[in-house]
């Protein structure tokens, strides 16, 4: 099985140092496919892992090398093969594969063709070894990793200054989260002794609940900002400037789970300090929440998409939050497909409409585009959660852990963000696909995407379909590791009213969509219009401020701040003091230097002012003898014996 | 002649360098590469035949030069400055091969040899007194070459630094003799030599004034703030080769001798003044990097992030604990092939635009792909991206530093963060966006000769970020039997507790021989 | 009436005197010499000079055999008094002096040594030093200055220039006065004590427990000024300046070492015992003169356009440096005093003779004095070897490692810090910091800045003859290495010193 | 009132005091050498007068010896001042001060 994880592990890497040696060159098309073939070995691997651990088989666990050892350090690149790891590694290997198949077709005419193969190789080789990872140390490294290549993948076309822009920002604002990361890792390094899973998790519980809720909340930290969660979530919406395939990978399917992966593996931890669970658990209900009130009016294809994962990542860690771990999980990989799904077809239609984002200047692709259309309209229902979709099982599971747990508001904030899910959802769904043909108005002709890339996507739209029916197996894999809670609402009529009340609901949200947004006609706002000019659509649109506020409140003052330091302190107080401690010297030489004003008379008075001088010391000094004690004890301490 | 590489490695350069006079011009450079490339050979010898399991010193000479005096020519090195003579060989030979169309070379490449001896030197010396002859020294080549070849205000730079550093390292002469006449007082006999000086147990008091008066010489070489203005100067006007020893070698002589000198002779004033020293490392972590960040000119930007970077490995010297000071040790040298790398990158683009002001470039991605590459990897690896050989001194000295003090090492990680503003601000303007000058537009990429003292730092970037181990283990060894001296010399309650106690039994070395695994 | 004298030749004790004849019986010769054929070349009177230079280092050396095995030597009625001091600084003298005459033989002409008499003055002037350093008598002192005081003056006359003469006046004055000053001093303690003798004087003051502080101190006044002179502490040390400057270079050089060791000596004697018998205030006097020398001295080199006139000051501030070694007085810093002082002479007067053969015989037209720095600039692109050369000195002056001078002042630092006076050692290591500056100024002038228009290089030797170089080569060979012969140095200095009773 | 060493010493004290004064108002340079005669005589005097007080000799031979050297100062003096004058045509102090700084 060893084998396995290795081809798992590096033939990501093989596929980015390939594809990087033709970095310089024009695009080559094998390149693309060669990744891709090497991808898909991962993802074999991977399965072959799966079916390996799902027959019972032992963890798979290996240690390459050392990595760091110093002092009572020592840190291995250990890998493991368990039951949460594999799931992870079939997730994003799967997701991958298709994102690089995907991608042949997507970045046919980009000149950085072969680049974007190493970056996006790259990122899945860092993916792999965050989640592989058997200790601490080696998760930051994918962790760092995979901030890197998401820079690397935001800023592609570096060209684009909104893009770089977005690239630095995604980068710095993950950075501000590794130092709780890294906090965190000091914190279990300390008072475990070791970074190794196993063992630091063996030695938690003997440990006070000080230290673990403090250690749990640095942790979080992390998660917090691979994550996207309150309040450093502005950096994902700005990440659509990517290419499409790098969102679908990268900023919903994969990276952006690493924050609840952290969580989930971190379960011994969480569990033993219930108050962070809840406080993660709250802050996911009010992220499910406040990114979806954003989607609702945002008009960039992309960026719905984008809050949308925000808001399911909000999900995730509501289930991760109150210990239902394998729940979380399980979202994780549902979400996944169809999220990554949703902007596979976003890609198609923007490159229909030759990177148009804004859907309100579109409508009626269904025509042109059918496969598209079917596959982003089931996406968006599983999106939903409606029945027999993979949504529908991952995310009732969250509602019913919440209500289970008797946290009756998160409850009824997740219904109420089900709800608006919906309605973004379609609304989205309706304004691009149905109703009048409006980009005619700007003189495009879409067409569909490459047929190899439909059929690329098709694995995932049947997970998207499917997936849910895995509940059982999955469930019984990874309580293998992770706590076994089986989560029933009591009554058998409390869980059907729930499961078809909110069935209703989502029904009615997404028809209340349909009917805004596909039956009535829809113009291109302009500004004019009585809703546009509503307070909570300002708020709503400006994302309730907070990038102005980052902007005017922290960038901005940081760039002064910087400048101020440069001229004011650093040249005008700390290196001006030192020239002038320098000055001092010469401009005193200079000053005195008329003492040797040459004339010979001036010079014999000098001499006669010394002896006099002195005589005159003489006297004070015989004055002096008289108060002789207080006088030692000052010149003791210029060294006078 | 294993017996005395040491000297074999000081002196060779210097007679070299005399030789050099007599070799002509246009021949000069090929013997400067020679010569350069035989001493690196040399030190890398002594890599091999360094034993990295012994914690003490190796390759030991010792000859009286004033015995009445207790001044000797005592050689020696362990895990702690091994590998820094070798990065100093290391980049002597790259250095002198990217020397690209230099005037008055022949008195350059002479010049830069006898700064390979002092380099060398002074990390090799084990007496107090040669010590501070090559401490000295080595300001005299730098003087040279920052006034000759540097820029518009490179007079002002160059004296600057010199009677800057020069004037720290007085105070420091000061503090020696005292440590000199201490050691004469316990046994009668005068010595300077630094492993004598181990031997000696000062009262604290004691202790707190020589440390300052060490203090001084070290901090204003290091730089620390507020000593640290003489460095952007420096930097600023230098000529690329100068930058890249200055920034590779030259500051690491500080950060070098606080382990050397300060902690073992003092690990009482040392426990006494780490807070003190933490919160200015923390100044200098933070303050710089933002001072970094509001940099027009790129070397700047480099220079300023040196002082930001020399934060953190002082940091982690100051945890007074194996994992931290390993980590310091360590980021010494990463520091100085990446910094040395930077400086050489910015030394690409002056030699073809002959301007570092970030707002000439722009775009620079499109023209010349090889260069935004190799930058990007360095700038990655300046901001210590795991895997990259930074990244294991900067966690580590962090580590170590967490055991101290939870809140300072808090700010101090903010590093990663301010660290990654500036570099990433830098970059961007530089490297992306649109090809806005016209100047810039058909810049050739990097050459034969600038890849060939480039890609070999890229190399060592990279295998030491995912492999340390080469050097973590001897660093890690000597490092030790620093913090077991240091736990046993140790007077006070304080800095007992502080200092870590190694001799706990076996199972310590048995976690940390990675062989079992 | 007084008895009649009756004394033994034997308890005369002769040979002590022979270090101080010879150069004078050198001298005699040259002047018989001079009237018996007029004309002769100059490079006879500098071998004649030389050779009898070389025999009084002999003699010196003989009488240190006879120190190093019998102890102290008295002679001549107890009036000369040969012990570790007078032959450490004999052989400075004398060793400085063997440096220096060859530099008479420059390329050009220069007028003071196409007389013969200057030698003869010359070496009068050096038995002068001897008398001044061989002996604790105070009359004998004051002969022996007065003697190479007055052969001095004439010889920086016998330069020939207007700056010449300006400057034997200024000297020749001020000189007189300290020669009031040092004679009113005597008078005092002789007044209090009887004797002029200065063991006699320690002893009797020791007697009556310093009964008569304030006369002690009166004289003491008079002696600090007389001597403050010589050594040129602040504020009597004006005349260094112009001097220096109106003299020939090498004159000037020989001016910073030899005179002031001789002075060195005499401070030792007579303010040593005070400060041991806890005259506090002299310590206090000291211990200002001696930082303010240093540091003012610094300040003014700082400001100087013409390098000649830095290193004048420069001196000056050496010299107060080394005023420390009294103050602390105690074995190590007068050994120290000695170190310093031999790798001094070399240094210093390595670069005066750089600054001499540099000498153009007319000074052209846009110079505003013989050695401004412009003169230097780019030195290192017309004449590299004699730039290297200058460097090296000038790095050896502000006491970079591993050259001479750094190892003088390291052990003169270490000795201060070794009695005590901790704050003293910091004000002496940051005064080297100062003084690098201006060390420094003339490096950059020499190796970063583009040479004067039609420079050729031929300005920086024009002046230059074997002779010349091979005294440079001895002083930069000595400056580089110091440190292989500093052991044995250090400890024959020590135990001469030690043995002395200092 | 019969005189005593202290008189010689007081007398010694004004006239080496007055040496002093002339040593620093003197603008010609002959008067400059006689106040300096004044000054060393000023001491012999007192040497002179010690040396009676004690009943030893060495005071008057340190006065010989003071005479002696005034008189060849003087001489060197003269002779400096004699070659100024030719040059200069002037014996006055504030002529002589090309150099200064």
């Amino acid at each position: 099985m060893e084998l396995y994880l290795y081809l798992a592990l590096f033939s990501p890497l093989v596929s980015s140092l390939f594809s990087a040696l033709f970095t310089a060159t024009p695009k080559k098309q094998f390149t693309g496919i060669v990744a891709s073939g090497l991808i898909i070995l991962a993802f074999v691997s991977s399965t072959i892992l799966l079916t390996h651990i799902l027959s019972g088989g032992d963890v798979v666990h290996v240690e390459l090398m050392t990595w760091m050892a110093t002092g009572d350090l020592y840190i291995p690149f250990g890998f493991v093969v368990d039951q949460v790891s594999v799931t992870m590694m079939m997730v994003v290997t799967l997701v991958s594969s298709v994102v690089h198949v995907y991608s042949i077709g997507y970045m046919d005419h980009d000149k950085g063709f072969n680049r974007f193969f190493s970056y996006l190789s790259a990122f899945v080789f860092s993916m792999m070894i965050l989640v592989m990872s058997d200790n601490f140390a080696g998760l930051f490294i994918g962790w760092e990793g995979v901030g890197l290549c998401s820079w690397l993948l935001i800023g592609f076309w570096y060209h684009k200054e909104s893009a770089t822009w977005a690239a630095n920002e995604a980068f710095i604002m993950n950075r501000i989260a590794d130092l709780g990361m890294l906090i965190g890792l000091f914190l279990v390094y300390w008072n475990t002794g070791t970074l190794q899973y196993e063992q630091a998790f063996a030695a938690m519980p003997s440990l006070s609940t000080d230290i673990l809720t403090w250690m749990g909340i640095f942790l979080f930290i992390g998660a917090m900002g691979k994550s996207a969660q309150f309040p450093l979530h502005t950096w994902l919406a700005d990440a659509m400037e990517g290419p499409t395939p790098v969102s679908a990978l990268i900023h919903a399917a994969t990276m952006v789970t690493a924050g609840v992966y952290l969580v989930i593996r971190a379960n011994p931890l969480y569990d033993l300090i219930p108050n962070v669970g809840l406080f993660i658990a709250s802050l996911g209900a009010f992220v499910a929440f406040y990114a979806a009130s954003m989607a609702l009016v945002n008009r960039d294809m992309k960026r719905i998409i984008a809050y949308s994962t925000l808001s399911q990542l909000g999900y995730m860690f509501v289930a991760a939050g109150l210990g239902a771990y394998w729940v979380a999980l399980f979202h994780l990989m549902a979400h996944a497909f169809f999220k990554a799904l949703l902007f596979l077809g976003a890609g198609n239609v923007m490159h229909a409409m030759h990177d148009e984002l804004d859907p309100f200047k579109m409508g009626g692709l269904k025509k042109p585009m059918k496969a598209t259309f079917i596959m982003m309209t089931l996406a968006s229902v599983a999106l939903a959660g409606i029945f027999p979709f993979a949504g529908f099982f991952s995310k009732d599971l969250i509602l019913e852990v919440s209500i289970i747990e008797h946290h009756y508001i998160i409850y009824s904030v997740l219904l109420f963000t089900a709800g608006l899910t919906a309605f973004y959802s379609f609304r989205l769904v309706a304004l691009i696909f149905h109703g009048e043909e409006r980009y005619k108005l700007f003189g495009i002709h879409p067409h569909e995407a490459y047929k190899f890339m439909l059929v690329a996507m098709s694995p995932l739209l049947i997970l998207a379909i499917i997936a849910g029916s895995f509940k059982m197996t999955y469930f019984e894999m990874v309580t293998a590791l992770l706590p076994a809670t089986e989560y029933h609402v009591h009554s058998v009529a409390m869980y059907w009213i729930m499961t078809i009340g909110t069935q209703i609901f989502v029904i009615l949200a997404i028809a209340f969509a349909y009917k805004k947004y596909a039956m009535s006609p829809v113009t291109v706002p302009d500004g004019t219009s009585k809703m546009e000019n509503r307070l909570c659509y300002k708020i709503l649109i400006n994302q309730y401020y907070i990038p102005y506020i980052y902007q005017e409140y922290v960038v901005k003052p940081y760039r002064e701040l910087s400048t101020i330091f440069w001229k004011e302190i650093d040249m005008k107080i700390v290196d001006a003091s030192v020239d002038g401690i320098a000055k001092i010297f010469y401009s005193t030489g200079e000053n005195t230097r008329t003492m040797q004003s040459g004339n010979l008379s001036t010079m014999l008075k000098w001499m006669v002012a010394g002896i006099v001088a002195l005589l005159s010391l003489a006297v004070v000094f015989g004055l002096a003898v008289r108060y002789s004690d207080e006088i030692k004890v000052i010149l003791s301490g210029l060294g006078v014996q | 002649m294993l017996d005395h590489i040491l000297s074999i490695i000081i002196f060779f350069p210097a007679v070299a360098g005399i030789l050099g006079f007599l070799v002509q011009k246009d021949s000069v450079r090929a013997y400067g590469i020679a010569v350069a490339g035989i001493e690196f050979a040399l030190s890398l010898w002594l890599w091999f035949s360094f034993d990295s399991s012994v914690s003490g010193m190796q390759f030991m000479e010792q000859l009286p030069l004033v015995p009445a005096f207790g001044i000797n020519y005592i050689l020696g090195v362990d895990g702690i400055s091994v590998f820094i003579i070798i990065l100093a060989s290391f980049f002597t030979m790259i250095g002198i091969s990217s020397l690209g169309e230099t005037k008055d070379i022949k008195n350059m490449i002479v010049t830069l040899l006898f700064l390979q001896m002092t380099m060398a030197g002074v990390f090799a010396a084990l007496d107090a007194i040669l010590f501070y002859v090559f401490w000295e020294l080595s300001l005299v080549p730098m003087l040279y070459i920052i006034g000759a070849w540097g820029g518009p205000l490179r007079v002002y730079a160059s004296v600057k630094f010199f009677l800057y550093t020069f004037t720290g390292s007085l105070v420091m002469l000061v503090g020696m003799l005292f440590m000199a006449y201490f050691y004469y007082q316990a046994t009668g006999v005068w010595s300077f030599a630094i492993l004598e000086w181990y031997r000696l147990i000062l009262p604290e008091s004691f202790q707190l004034w020589l440390f300052a008066a060490f203090f001084l010489g070290f901090a204003i070489k290091v730089p620390m703030f507020p000593f640290h203005t003489w460095l952007p100067y420096a930097h600023g006007q230098a000529p690329t080769i100068g930058s890249v020893i200055l920034a590779a070698i030259l500051l690491k002589m500080g950060t070098y001798a606080f382990i050397r000198f300060s902690l073992p002779l003092f690990p009482d004033a040392s426990v006494f003044y780490m807070f003190p020293i933490a919160v200015l490392a923390i100044i200098m972590i933070i303050y710089t990097a933002m001072v970094a960040y509001a940099q027009k000119d790129v070397k700047q930007v480099v220079a300023y992030s040196s002082v930001s970077h020399m934060g953190v490995i002082i940091l982690g010297t100051f945890a007074l604990n194996v994992e931290g000071i390993s980590g310091s040790i360590f980021l010494m040298i990463a520091h100085g092939v990446v910094s040395g790398a930077l400086f050489l990158l910015v030394g690409v683009i002056y030699d073809r635009r002959h301007t570092k002001l970030m707002s000439e470039f722009g775009g620079l991605a499109h023209v010349m792909p090889r260069y935004a590459t190799i930058f990007g990897l360095m700038m990655m690896a300046s901001v210590g991206l795991p895997l990259t050989i930074n990244f294991v001194g900067e966690f580590l000295s962090l580590l170590g530093f967490y055991q101290q003090s939870h809140i300072l090492t808090l700010l101090a990680g903010m590093a990663i963060i301010v660290g990654a503003i500036y570099m990433l601000a830098a970059y961007k303007k530089m490297f992306f966006g649109e090809v806005t000058n016209e100047a810039n537009r058909n810049l050739p990429d990097v050459n034969k000769r600038e890849l060939f003292a480039l890609i070999p730092l890229a190399i060592i970037t990279v295998w030491l970020g995912i492999y340390p181990k080469p050097l973590l283990e001897p660093i890690n060894n000597s490092v030790k039997s620093v913090v077991q001296l240091m736990h046993d010399k140790a007077i006070t309650d304080e800095a007992k507790s502080r200092i870590p106690s190694l001799v706990k039994g076996i199972e310590i070395t048995k976690t940390s021989t990675p062989e079992a695994h | 009436m007084l008895a009649p004298v009756n004394v033994s030749l034997d308890s005369l004790n002769l040979v002590t005197l022979a270090p101080m004849l010879i150069p004078i019986l050198g001298a005699l010769l040259i002047l018989i010499v001079e009237v018996s054929k007029a004309n002769l070349h100059k490079t006879l009177y500098v071998m004649l000079s030389l050779l009898f230079l070389a025999l009084d280092l002999g003699a010196v050396l003989e009488s240190a055999g006879v120190f190093a095995a019998n102890g102290t030597l008295l002679g001549v009625f107890d009036v000369m008094l040969i012990d570790g001091l007078a032959i450490l600084a004999q052989i400075i003298i004398v060793g400085a002096s063997l440096l220096f005459i060859p530099l008479a033989l420059t390329h050009s002409r220069f007028h003071e040594f196409s007389y013969p008499e200057f030698f003869a003055l010359f070496l009068f002037m050096i038995s002068g030093f001897q008398f001044m350093v061989a002996s604790d008598n105070l009359i004998l002192i004051f002969v022996g200055l007065e003697t190479a005081s007055l052969a001095l003056y004439t010889i920086i006359a016998m330069h020939n220039r207007d700056k010449s003469f300006e400057a034997a006046v200024k000297y020749f004055t001020m000189g007189a006065l300290s020669a009031g000053f040092f004679s009113f001093g005597a008078m005092v303690f002789y007044a209090l004590t009887g004797s002029v003798e200065i063991n006699q004087i320690s002893a009797v003051l020791s007697a009556n427990h310093y009964a008569d502080m304030g006369y002690v101190l009166v004289g003491t006044v008079f002696m600090l000024g007389a001597i403050g002179f010589k050594v040129s502490l602040i504020p009597f040390h004006t005349w260094a300046p112009d001097v220096y400057e109106g003299s020939s270079a090498a004159m000037a050089g020989y001016m910073s070492i030899v005179p002031k060791i001789a002075a060195f000596i005499v401070a030792i004697r007579f303010f040593e015992f005070l400060i041991h018998s806890g005259v506090v205030w002299l310590e206090i006097a000291l211990y200002a003169s001696v930082v303010i020398t240093m540091t003012a001295a610094n300040m003014w080199a700082l400001v100087q356009n013409d390098v000649k006139r830095m290193l004048a000051y420069s001196s000056i501030s050496h010299a107060g440096f080394v005023m420390a070694a009294v103050l602390i007085g105690t074995t190590q810093s007068n050994s120290a005093l000695f170190l310093y002082w031999m790798l001094f002479a070399f240094t210093n007067l390595g670069s005066f003779s750089m600054l001499w053969i540099s000498r153009q015989k007319h000074l052209p037209e846009h110079q505003p004095s013989d050695h401004t720095y412009d003169k230097f600039a780019g030195m290192i692109k017309t004449s590299p070897m004699a730039a290297v050369v200058m460097g090296l000195f000038m790095l050896s002056l502000a006491g970079i490692p591993p050259f001479a001078l750094f190892w003088g002042k390291i052990y003169l630092i270490s000795s201060a810090v070794t009695a005590g006076y901790t704050i003293l050692a910091l004000i002496m290591a940051l005064n080297s910091a100062i003084a690098a500056y201006y060390y420094l100024k003339l490096i950059v002038y020499m190796f970063m800045k583009e040479p004067v228009m039609g420079n050729d290089g031929q300005v920086y030797i024009s002046n230059s003859t074997i002779s010349l170089q091979v005294i440079i080569g001895i002083a930069s060979i000595g400056t580089i290495f110091a440190i292989i012969a500093l052991n044995p140095i250090l400890e024959f200095i020590t135990s001469f010193v030690y043995n002395s009773g200092y | 009132m019969e005189i005593g060493l202290n008189h010689y010493l007081v007398l010694s004290t004004i006239l080496f005091s007055i040496g002093l004064v002339g040593v620093m108002r003197r603008k010609n340079l002959l008067m400059l050498f006689f106040a300096t005669e004044i000054l060393l005589n000023s001491v012999n005097i007192a040497f002179a007068a010690i040396s009676h007080y004690y009943g030893d000799l060495t005071g008057q031979m340190f006065a010989f010896f003071v005479i002696a050297i005034a008189a060849s100062e003087v001489a060197v003096g003269l002779g400096l001042l004699i070659v100024w004058h030719k040059r200069h045509g002037n014996i006055d102090l504030e002529y002589m001060s090309t150099m200064r700084g």
